[in-house]
């Protein structure tokens, strides 16, 4: 699969035969140990030196490699350190307006994605009903004998994807004749994308938060899991410079932004919009923001009573007021609506309330700012959403698909129990997945291929949330696969293979990098500053090459944007949640910054990493308020608790909390797997599990904050690990200073006052 | 016991059993360490290459002046020679190197100078310091700590390598004074020659380091360097007196 | 020669000032008021630090081996009243009973408090005199170094230190990892080379990274300026990747860089119990009061009262 | 009550046959306590092979108990020792001779309870195969201990204490040794032919002898209460919250006198009953024994409450709360405990009924070397559990290791004991002989007197009749 | 002139008063003829009133234990300021003053404790005359049990007058050397 002429891509190869094997390497810091009894080898240390190296290869000195974070779909540009061939440390890339040269927990956490001992290294095959491996010849017969033929009844079910590997697949599903392209990702705002989409034209609209003067947010996490854990906090500590910005967020269960936030709201679960429409209504009775909007319209805001409101949401009318006092004198602003809100049937309804107020307070065009076209749509990022994943797998219910390939996502896991996703998946006729780890849809599959990480292949990737239009992430191959020559492949690989076979154009390259090198040569006339030869002797197309893979991204001339114009619609919100007796509290399954939707649960780093609120580690817990826990009957931190909905029943520890609304149960999304590897299998519960059936109106999504659930203490006070381990903070409730001054605060007007100059 | 009755576990007998055992462990003692005899993959001459053909050390161990690690010469390297000289190419240890480089394999040399994991030794230091900077022969410097490589075979371990060992020659260097206040470069260096210092240029990685600017000019150096204070600005170069230059 | 140093060393007696001359302080400067408490600093400390994982059973036991925690308190502590923490909280309603709550329900309306705490590489470290044989000493660049392979393991510094941010290997959790089995192939292929991985029985702290400070100063006397490392030439992998900026670490001996100008303008000095003050600037230092001397400046959370 | 009447009758000989006759046929209970003790160590020594393979995780501290039992337990033992000084030493200056017949085994508890105590600091280390790093030798690494370390001035005054009171113990027991070697037969003959370095009494001996000893006594004193000062400023030294205390040595001494008055009274009791040595070990030495015990008993009360005010009054947040943690925290039993044990029981010792009860005395000095091994245990933990860092408070509790090799310990310390009784004089002969020759000597002079008096009256009478 | 070989009597008593008469006896007899070169009492305790029997053989012990005292704290300041300062690297010493005063006091007092103890010990040795290889011929069990002995040393010519004045007072067994 790899070439055999002496090209960078052979250094490595030579570099890393040590690296694939063992440890033992140059400088015979190999294995690293304070005394010399406590091997981690046994053998006695061997020096392996290179075969034939490039010249600015040096044993003991780290060398960095420019590449793209793949953890989650927001695309931060990687530099990668390597030494002995080894890539033993992400950073962000310094020059990325991405993530200027920063990472979040998960982008840190790669290596051990990379590294990870359950990684697939063998193909399988399912024979006499159990999964056996195969060699790589036999797989990839059987791929091409399923996939390289016309067959409009095969169907794909892709992660959310972006760059080459979006456009290949597509390509090939054009080649077999089929329609059937589903794209699931479980946390990507999907009502959100939609409701901005009709609004404001664009899925994601450009958010320019130095010039926001406060920012309030109904639920959008954006310092954590609301689509860019890097971006946005790196614009926030911009936000958050003297002159400093409020940020205000209104939510149930509280999230890390809502943890830094200068006012947090704990309104009642579903009752954003509510919220949301009263601050209209109480703002439309300025005429300035009245004639923003249309009059249908504003006679409906004009409807909405903030007394009756602030009964509803508990919020009460003073801090209404107080709220609006605060949006009409901090202008420009900028209003966000994230998950929790979006979670409901009627989220697109909430979501089109709350992004209302930017059009209200005319931020659009100061703080929401307008997209130009994609200049290669099919490289922009797929981002789908519980719909798709939805119509999949009534297909599959209903025998439309007789052959399947999963790559990048896990719907036997993600899919709530009332979906039936397993068997669904079971009926398919021939089950293919892509996969670098035994995850439960991967164990349920027919054909199973294991992928090279994607610190290991190459591709492009775009980020999700793109602070520039036309900005395309390079991605490539740091070392050598981890487990050596012909264990695992790159995805590229294999799909290429395969189209070879349907359309002979393809046959022009022969691997997947080459496919990457020659589609990124193709847009070197789009690029801003397309680069040219520096060193003597360098042809220009050597020259592209090495300057864009070390850069590790491009950009691309985009045309300019055209100015957003809203079009608004009418919003029918119902009344209050009504009351419900057999399930009285609503269940916010809440994503973390680490664990993800659950595809990082398999990382020994991420599971060690406290969460950020909770600070539990290794395990899942149900937050709930005191005085929740108190009218259950005095439940203490850890005690074991039933949250059963109409649909199941999870058991899990009680951690109480005060930043939660007392309406509410929170679990946390990513545990509970049944496969997974040795670090995720059997750890904690999954919340997904228990969801009710309950869609999003308009868009058809899974309102994943809309079950009600009930709890009931099954078993008696249990241990809950938490980074503050000790019995003493436990039984102080919330962790107190105790009277120490450790974190001092201050006021923001101290603040601006003494650091302005 | 009864009187007169002879007692087996005499001190002599004792002492004998002491004798016997040191005896025993001391072999074993010295064979654990050192590893001379260990079956290198290839018997390397170095009496030929460094001693008859008189080839410099950092000719093949060319990282030691550039990195942490001495480095073990690439394979390409031996064959770049190698190709060219047919006057040896049927010798076995030749065809065995040749059968390396066919398969673009490395070659599995033992480890001889192996210092304890807590030991972090920087060649790069010591060569600048003693060959670029006092102008000494190449094999000179190298022969401090590996010996008279030039007249084995396969290289040996001939010094103890031990904290002391170091220590007995950096206190040398080190001068006197270690509170604090290093001694100025002109208390302890020796220079042997005035021949100017040799640039070492870096290989340019594939990129910079990260959040690292472009090198600075000297310039740009000497006025940074002048607004530290006036204590500190003097050039001192000193061997370390802290143990976390050499253990972390 | 050892007589000379005998000598030496009694003509010091009573001298405070040895590592004045020194050309590298290290010192680091954290904002609260950008910190959001993500942990990416945590794991990065995990990934460039060799740091071990623990597992749960080991993490609930308090063998935790994490260089760098982040604090999560709820409550102001005294002497903060102009931060209205008594704020009427409001009364919800609950959807399974008509009528509104009796008790009133209060919320954390301020946010956490989060504060990353790692070593703060006390001048007048605690930990320093206490040991036995020497392993924690200071090196003459102000840092609070521990030599693994020279500590016995009689944990006095550890219950010295007021910060707790000294963990002790109690177990040897590389051969018995997080579920007792050695360290899984290929997971020791991360481990970082320029730094040892630490067996049971040693105390273990920050280091400020000094592996990359190592490689900083080599690089800065080959490029023939000893005494001279760039600001922001080399990071601290906490540093390096926090998402906010919220850390910085530098030469505090380098007035032009970055920390040294933080710590002027937020007026704290090293070398004083009682900073000196004006009104409302936010440095400090945790434990100020018990005069060890921390090297990292704090500046406070901010939060705006009027929302 | 005055113990001449008895004691005048002994004859010598019958003290040389009593004494001589402890060597060879205790009862059947010292083989008991024996093989119960040695069981214990057995057990002692396979948890610390577990605890040294697996690292001290096993003993289940956390990260702020650093320490936890294993200290407790050393200042235990190094407080038990002292008081076998105040009785051989003390006593000795201020020539008490009640303290004749039991000073030995005191002595003999003060070496073997250091010899426990100076296992400690080492089990308790994370690695202990490098010990001998703490010794000052010249090593090829030019580093040499830390001399600023209390640890290091623990071993110090422990390497110290312990020669010496092994040196008082033995030249002490020389002309003893003696007479052993003068009635002894088989493979103790040359033992004590060796130990007694041919002492025969000469009176140059006996001159060179006294002076020695009471110079030694001279030096034993200060060494003690220097010895447990270091202890205590091994907590003094630090800035732990309570235990950073300035009145800490005092009231670390005291508190060691206090329970090794208390294990004096159990062996007293002890040796009595197995080594039949009720002639000499009278009820009325006991009745002395357990006054010093409550006087200062009484001293560490005192000390201790001083303890607590100061830190009340002081006025220190870190300090208030371990004060509080300790009372109303998850650590109460403990602090209680100790308050009952050793504040409140021993006020029994004001009644001289009780104090005159043999096995009532023998139960209560048990409850008080209860309470005192609860009090350093408190002094430990506490402070450590809640410490200035409020994220990393929480509370752990001894586990099996810690408490397997605690009792092994105390297993050693007895098995030790009893062995030294079984080989060498546990009463000291010779000052016995002392004493009984002292009263001899007054009850013949008072009969003198007597007889003048007579001699007077009749005097007085025939002059009357004249 | 010629020293002759001279010969002992070795008398045992019950009673400590006897064998003070005895001696006060061989005194008088000795004032009256030169007989006795040498008396020297054993006894199963210590009698502080032999010294003004036998003379002030009062040995210097404290001399021993003075010197011993100011060696050992010399020999221990030297440990700690000395050696162990010749010894440090800069490493442990780590910026801070080098001689800690209170840990030279520390040790400097038990190491004046330690050696004062073990040279004290010395001077008993020297001074009482042990330790000895092998005792006397005439030594007598019953000394370290309940009888007093003294042992006379004289002329053999003069054994017989010596001999009549040990009976005299009623010593319960004569042993001659």
């Amino acid at each position: 699969m790899s070439s055999k002429s002496w090209n960078r891509r052979t250094f490595l190869k030579a570099m890393g035969l040590g690296g694939a094997g063992s440890a033992l390497l140059l400088s015979g810091c190999g294995n690293t140990d304070i005394i010399d009894e406590v091997d981690l080898e046994v053998r006695k240390e061997k020096v392996e030196p290179n075969v034939d190296p490039q010249d600015f290869v040096q044993p003991g000195v780290a060398l960095y490699y420019a590449s793209t974070c793949r953890m989650c779909p927001a695309g931060c540009n990687l530099h990668a350190r390597i030494r002995e061939a080894r890539v033993l440390k992400l950073e962000g890339n310094p020059g990325s307006p991405v993530n200027h040269g920063r990472l979040c927990p998960m982008g840190q956490a790669g290596l051990h994605a990379h590294y990870n001992p359950d990684r697939l290294t063998k193909p399988m095959m399912r024979k006499g009903g159990k999964l056996v491996d195969v060699s790589w010849d036999e797989a990839m017969d059987t791929l091409k004998e399923k996939l390289a033929k016309k067959n409009s009844r095969l169907a794909w079910l892709n992660g959310a994807t972006s760059g080459h590997h979006a456009a290949l697949t597509k390509a090939y599903l054009e080649e077999a004749g089929s329609k059937n392209f589903f794209v699931f990702d479980t946390l990507p705002p999907a009502v959100g994308h939609a409701v901005n989409e009709a609004m404001f034209g664009n899925a994601m609209p450009r958010l320019d938060f130095k010039k926001a003067k406060l920012i309030l947010s109904f639920g959008a996490d954006f310092l954590a899991t609301w689509m860019s854990p890097v971006h946005f906090p790196t614009q926030y500590a911009e936000f958050r410079q003297p002159p400093r910005g409020t940020l205000v967020v209104a939510e149930s269960k509280m999230t890390i932004t809502g943890a830094n936030a200068d006012r947090w709201l704990g309104i009642r679960p579903g009752t954003e919009g509510h919220l949301a429409m009263a601050l209209a209504s109480l703002l439309v009775e300025d005429p300035v923001y009245a004639k923003r909007v249309p009059k249908d319209i504003l006679a409906e805001i004009k409807k909405v009573d903030p007394v009756e409101v602030s009964k509803i949401t508990g919020v009460s009318s003073e801090r209404l007021h107080k709220l609006h006092h605060l949006l009409t004198k901090n202008s420009p602003s900028m209003v966000l609506s994230g998950s929790s809100a979006e979670g409901v049937e009627y989220g697109s309804e909430t979501a089109r309330a709350v992004l209302l107020l930017n059009v209200i307070l005319g931020n659009v065009g100061k703080t929401i700012l307008p997209r130009s076209e994609a200049v290669f749509p099919d490289l922009m990022p797929k981002m789908g959403g519980w719909a798709q994943l939805r119509t999949f797998i009534d297909g599959l219910h209903g025998g439309k698909f007789d052959t399947v390939v999963v790559f990048g996502t896990n719907p036997v896991y993600q899919a709530p129990a009332f979906m039936k996703a397993d068997k669904a998946y079971a009926k398919a006729g021939y089950r293919i997945s892509f996969s670098m780890f035994p995850d439960e849809t991967t164990m349920a599959s027919d054909l199973v291929l294991p992928l090279d990480s994607y610190l290991e292949e190459w591709n492009t990737a775009l980020p999700a949330y793109s602070p520039e239009d036309g900005f395309v992430g390079v991605q490539q191959p740091v070392m050598n696969p981890v487990f050596g020559e012909g264990t695992t492949r790159p995805f590229g690989d294999m799909m290429l293979a395969v189209i070879k076979q349907m359309n002979p154009k393809y046959k022009t390259w022969k691997d997947y990098e080459a496919y990457v090198r020659d589609s990124l040569w193709t847009m070197r006339d789009a690029m801003v500053k397309p680069p040219v030869p520096t060193v003597g002797g360098e042809t220009v197309r050597e020259a592209f090459h090495n300057q864009v893979l070390s850069t590790g991204y491009i950009r691309l001339k985009t045309k300019p944007a055209r100015a957003i114009k809203p079009k608004l619609e009418a919003i029918n919100l119902p009344e209050a949640p009504k009351a419900n007796s057999k399930y009285p509290f609503r269940l916010l399954p809440t994503a973390r910054l680490g664990l993800w939707d659950g595809r990082h649960a398999n990382l020994p780093w991420l599971q060690e990493l406290p969460d950020q609120l909770a600070e539990v580690v290794w395990d899942s817990w149900v937050e709930l308020h005191p005085s929740t826990a108190k009218k259950l009957g005095g439940i203490v931190t850890g005690d074991v608790l039933r949250v059963s909905s109409a649909s199941g029943s999870v058991e899990v520890k009680a951690l109480v909390t005060m930043a939660i609304h007392p309406d509410c149960v929170a679990i946390p999304l990513g545990q509970g797997h049944t496969e997974y590897g040795r670090y995720a299998k059997g750890v904690g519960v999954n919340p997904y599990h228990i969801l009710d059936a309950k869609y999003d109106a308009k868009t058809g999504e899974l309102a994943t904050f809309a079950t009600d659930v009930n709890v009931v203490k099954v078993a008696d006070r249990g241990s809950i690990v938490t980074l503050a381990h000790g019995d003493l903070v436990l039984e102080n409730g919330s962790n107190s200073q105790a009277g120490r001054t450790i974190v001092k605060t201050v006021t923001a007007k101290q603040f601006n006052r003494t650091e302005e100059a | 016991m009864r009187r007169g009755a002879k007692n087996p576990y005499s001190f002599g007998f004792w002492c004998k059993a002491v004798f016997v055992v040191v005896g025993l462990l001391l072999p074993m003692a010295a064979h654990a360490d050192d590893i001379s005899n260990a079956p290198q993959p290839i018997r390397f001459p170095h009496y030929i290459h460094a001693g008859k053909f008189k080839i410099d050390c950092m000719y093949c161990h060319t990282y030691a002046r550039r990195s942490k690690v001495s480095g073990i010469p690439m394979v390409a390297k031996c064959i770049g020679c190698h190709q060219h000289i047919p006057a040896v190419r049927h010798k076995p240890r030749i065809e065995k190197l040749f059968s390396y480089w066919k398969k673009k394999e490395p070659i599995p040399w033992l480890k001889v100078h192996d210092l304890p994991d807590f030991v972090f030794f920087p060649h790069m230091r010591h060569i600048q310091r003693f060959i670029f900077q006092d102008g000494r022969p190449t094999q000179q410097v190298c022969g401090m700590c590996h010996g008279d490589v030039k007249t084995f075979v396969t290289a040996r371990k001939i010094r103890p390598l031990t904290m002391g060992w170091c220590l007995s020659c950096h206190k040398q260097f080190q001068g006197t004074s270690d509170i604090g206040k290093p001694a100025p470069a002109s208390a302890w260096m020796v220079p042997t020659s005035t021949a100017p210092l040799m640039q070492v240029k870096y290989p340019q990685p594939a990129v910079l380091n990260p959040e690292h600017p472009e090198t600075m000019t000297h310039a740009e150096i000497a006025k940074l360097s002048n607004q530290l204070p006036e204590s500190i600005r003097e050039h001192l170069v000193r061997a370390p007196h802290d143990c976390w230059k050499c253990h972390i | 020669m050892g007589f000379g140093r005998m000598l030496e060393n009694w003509a010091a007696f009573r001298k405070d000032d040895y590592y004045d001359n020194e050309p590298y302080m290290w010192g680091m400067a954290i904002d609260l008021n950008k910190c959001i408490g993500c942990g990416a600093c945590v794991t990065a400390c995990y990934a460039e630090n060799n740091l071990p994982v623990v597992g749960k059973y080991h993490y609930s036991q308090g063998y935790a081996m994490h260089w760098m925690r982040i604090e999560r308190y709820w409550d102001e502590p005294d002497g903060h009243a102009d931060i209205d923490i008594s704020q009427k909280p409001e009364t919800p309603m609950y959807a399974h009973e008509g009528t509104p709550q009796e008790d009133t329900v209060s919320f954390p309306e301020r946010g956490a408090h989060y504060i990353p705490m790692l070593c703060q590489q006390c001048n007048h470290a605690p930990c320093e005199p206490v040991c036995p044989v020497a392993a924690t000493y200071h090196t003459p660049d102000g840092l609070n170094a521990q030599v693994y392979n020279r500590c016995i393991g009689s944990r006095y510094c550890g219950n010295n230190c007021p910060y707790k941010v000294r963990y002790f290997n109690f177990l040897d959790f590389w051969k018995e990892n997080y579920d007792g089995a050695p360290l899984p192939h290929p997971l020791e292929l991360q481990l970082n080379p320029d730094l040892s991985v630490r067996s049971k029985g040693v105390m273990e702290k920050c280091t400020f990274c000094v592996q990359r400070q190592r490689d900083a100063k080599n690089a800065a006397e080959t490029a023939g300026h000893p005494n001279y490392v760039e600001d922001m030439s080399f990071m601290t992998a906490c540093q390096q990747t926090c998402p906010t900026r919220a850390i910085v670490f530098g030469n505090m001996k380098n007035p032009k860089a970055e920390v040294s100008k933080l710590w002027a303008s937020h007026q704290v000095e090293l070398g004083r119990v009682l900073q000196d003050k004006t009104e409302d600037v936010r440095g400090y230092r945790v434990l100020e009061d018990l005069n060890v001397e921390p090297c990292i400046m704090y500046m406070d959370r901010v939060r705006n009262i009027e929302a | 009550m005055d113990s001449t009447t008895n004691m005048k009758d002994i004859e010598w000989a019958r003290i040389n046959k009593d004494v001589l006759g402890s060597l060879e046929t205790p009862r059947i209970t010292f083989w008991i306590v024996l093989a119960v003790c040695s069981v214990l160590v057995l057990c002692g020594v396979a948890a610390e092979v577990y605890q040294y393979n697996h690292g001290l995780g096993v003993a289940l501290m956390d990260r702020p108990h650093f320490w936890q039992l294993y200290i407790s337990n050393f200042i235990f033992w190094i407080g038990m020792s002292h008081s076998g000084t105040l009785l051989s030493a003390v006593l000795l200056l201020t020539k008490a001779d009640w303290r004749k017949p039991i000073y030995r085994f005191a002595e003999a508890m003060t070496l073997f309870s250091i010899l426990t105590a100076a296992f400690f600091p080492v089990i308790h280390l994370g690695r202990v195969w490098n010990l001998y790093w703490v010794l000052p030798y010249p090593d090829e690494r030019g580093i040499w201990p830390n001399f600023r370390s209390p640890l290091l001035w623990d071993a110090s005054a422990i390497f110290t204490y312990a020669t010496s009171s092994a040196l008082f113990l033995y030249i002490g027991m020389i002309p003893d040794l003696a007479i052993c070697r003068d009635n002894a037969r088989g493979w103790r003959k040359p033992l004590y032919t060796l130990m007694s370095l041919g002492w025969m009494g000469r009176a140059r001996e006996w001159i060179a002898f006294r002076k020695t000893y009471v110079l030694m006594g001279c030096f034993l004193v200060p060494l003690a209460v220097s010895v447990h000062s270091i202890v205590a400023s091994d907590f003094a030294m630090s800035i732990v919250p309570d235990w950073h205390i300035t009145s800490f040595p005092p009231y670390f001494v005291a508190g060691a006198l206090y329970s090794g008055c208390a294990a004096i009274i159990t062996l007293f009791v002890m040796l009595r009953y197995i080594f039949k040595f009720e002639a000499y070990m009278t009820i009325d030495i006991l009745e002395k024994v357990a006054k010093l015990t409550f006087a200062i008993a009484m001293v560490w009360n005192y000390l201790n409450l001083s303890e607590y005010a100061s830190i009340w009054y002081s006025n220190d947040m870190y300090e208030h709360e371990v004060l509080i943690q300790k009372f109303i925290g998850p650590y109460w039993p403990v602090v209680w405990g100790m308050l009952l044990c050793s504040t409140v029981a021993p006020f029994a010792m004001a009644f001289k009924k009780f104090r005159q009860n043999l096995w009532g005395m023998f139960f209560l000095s048990l409850v008080i070397q209860l309470g005192m091994w609860l009090e350093r245990f408190q002094i430990v933990s506490p402070s450590l559990a809640s410490n200035h860092e409020p994220w990393t408070w929480a509370v752990v509790w001894p586990g099996l290791i810690q408490l397997t090799i605690t009792a092994a310990s105390f297993g050693w310390f007895t098995m030790l004991f009893l062995i030294f009784c079984k080989v060498f004089p546990s009463v000291s002969m010779y000052e016995v002989k002392e004493l009984v020759f002292h009263h001899r000597r007054v009850s013949a002079r008072n009969e003198i007197e007597d007889l003048n008096k007579e001699k007077d009256d009749m005097i007085r009478a025939q002059e009357g009749l004249a | 002139m010629r020293r002759r070989k001279m010969s002992v009597l070795f008398a045992l008593y019950d009673d400590f008063d006897k064998a003070r008469d005895v001696v006060a006896d061989l005194k008088i007899l000795d004032m009256k003829e030169l007989v006795v070169e040498d008396i020297e009492l054993y006894s199963p305790i210590e009698h502080p009133e032999v010294e003004e029997i036998l003379g002030d053989i009062s040995p210097p012990i404290q001399r021993f234990t003075f010197f011993g005292a100011i060696t050992g704290a010399i020999c221990a300041f030297l440990l700690v300021a000395a050696a162990a300062q010749s010894m440090f690297t800069v490493q442990p010493q780590g910026g801070k003053p080098v001689i800690p005063l209170p840990t030279d006091l520390v040790v400097t007092y038990e190491g004046t404790i330690l050696f004062g103890v073990w040279i004290t010990l010395l001077g008993f040795l020297i001074y009482s005359g042990m330790p000895r290889r092998r005792l006397k011929k005439f030594y007598s069990h019953k000394v370290s049990e309940d009888q007093i002995g003294v042992e006379v040393l004289m002329k053999p010519d003069n054994v017989e007058k010596v001999r009549e004045t040990l009976l005299s007072s009623g010593a319960l067994e004569i042993r001659e050397v």
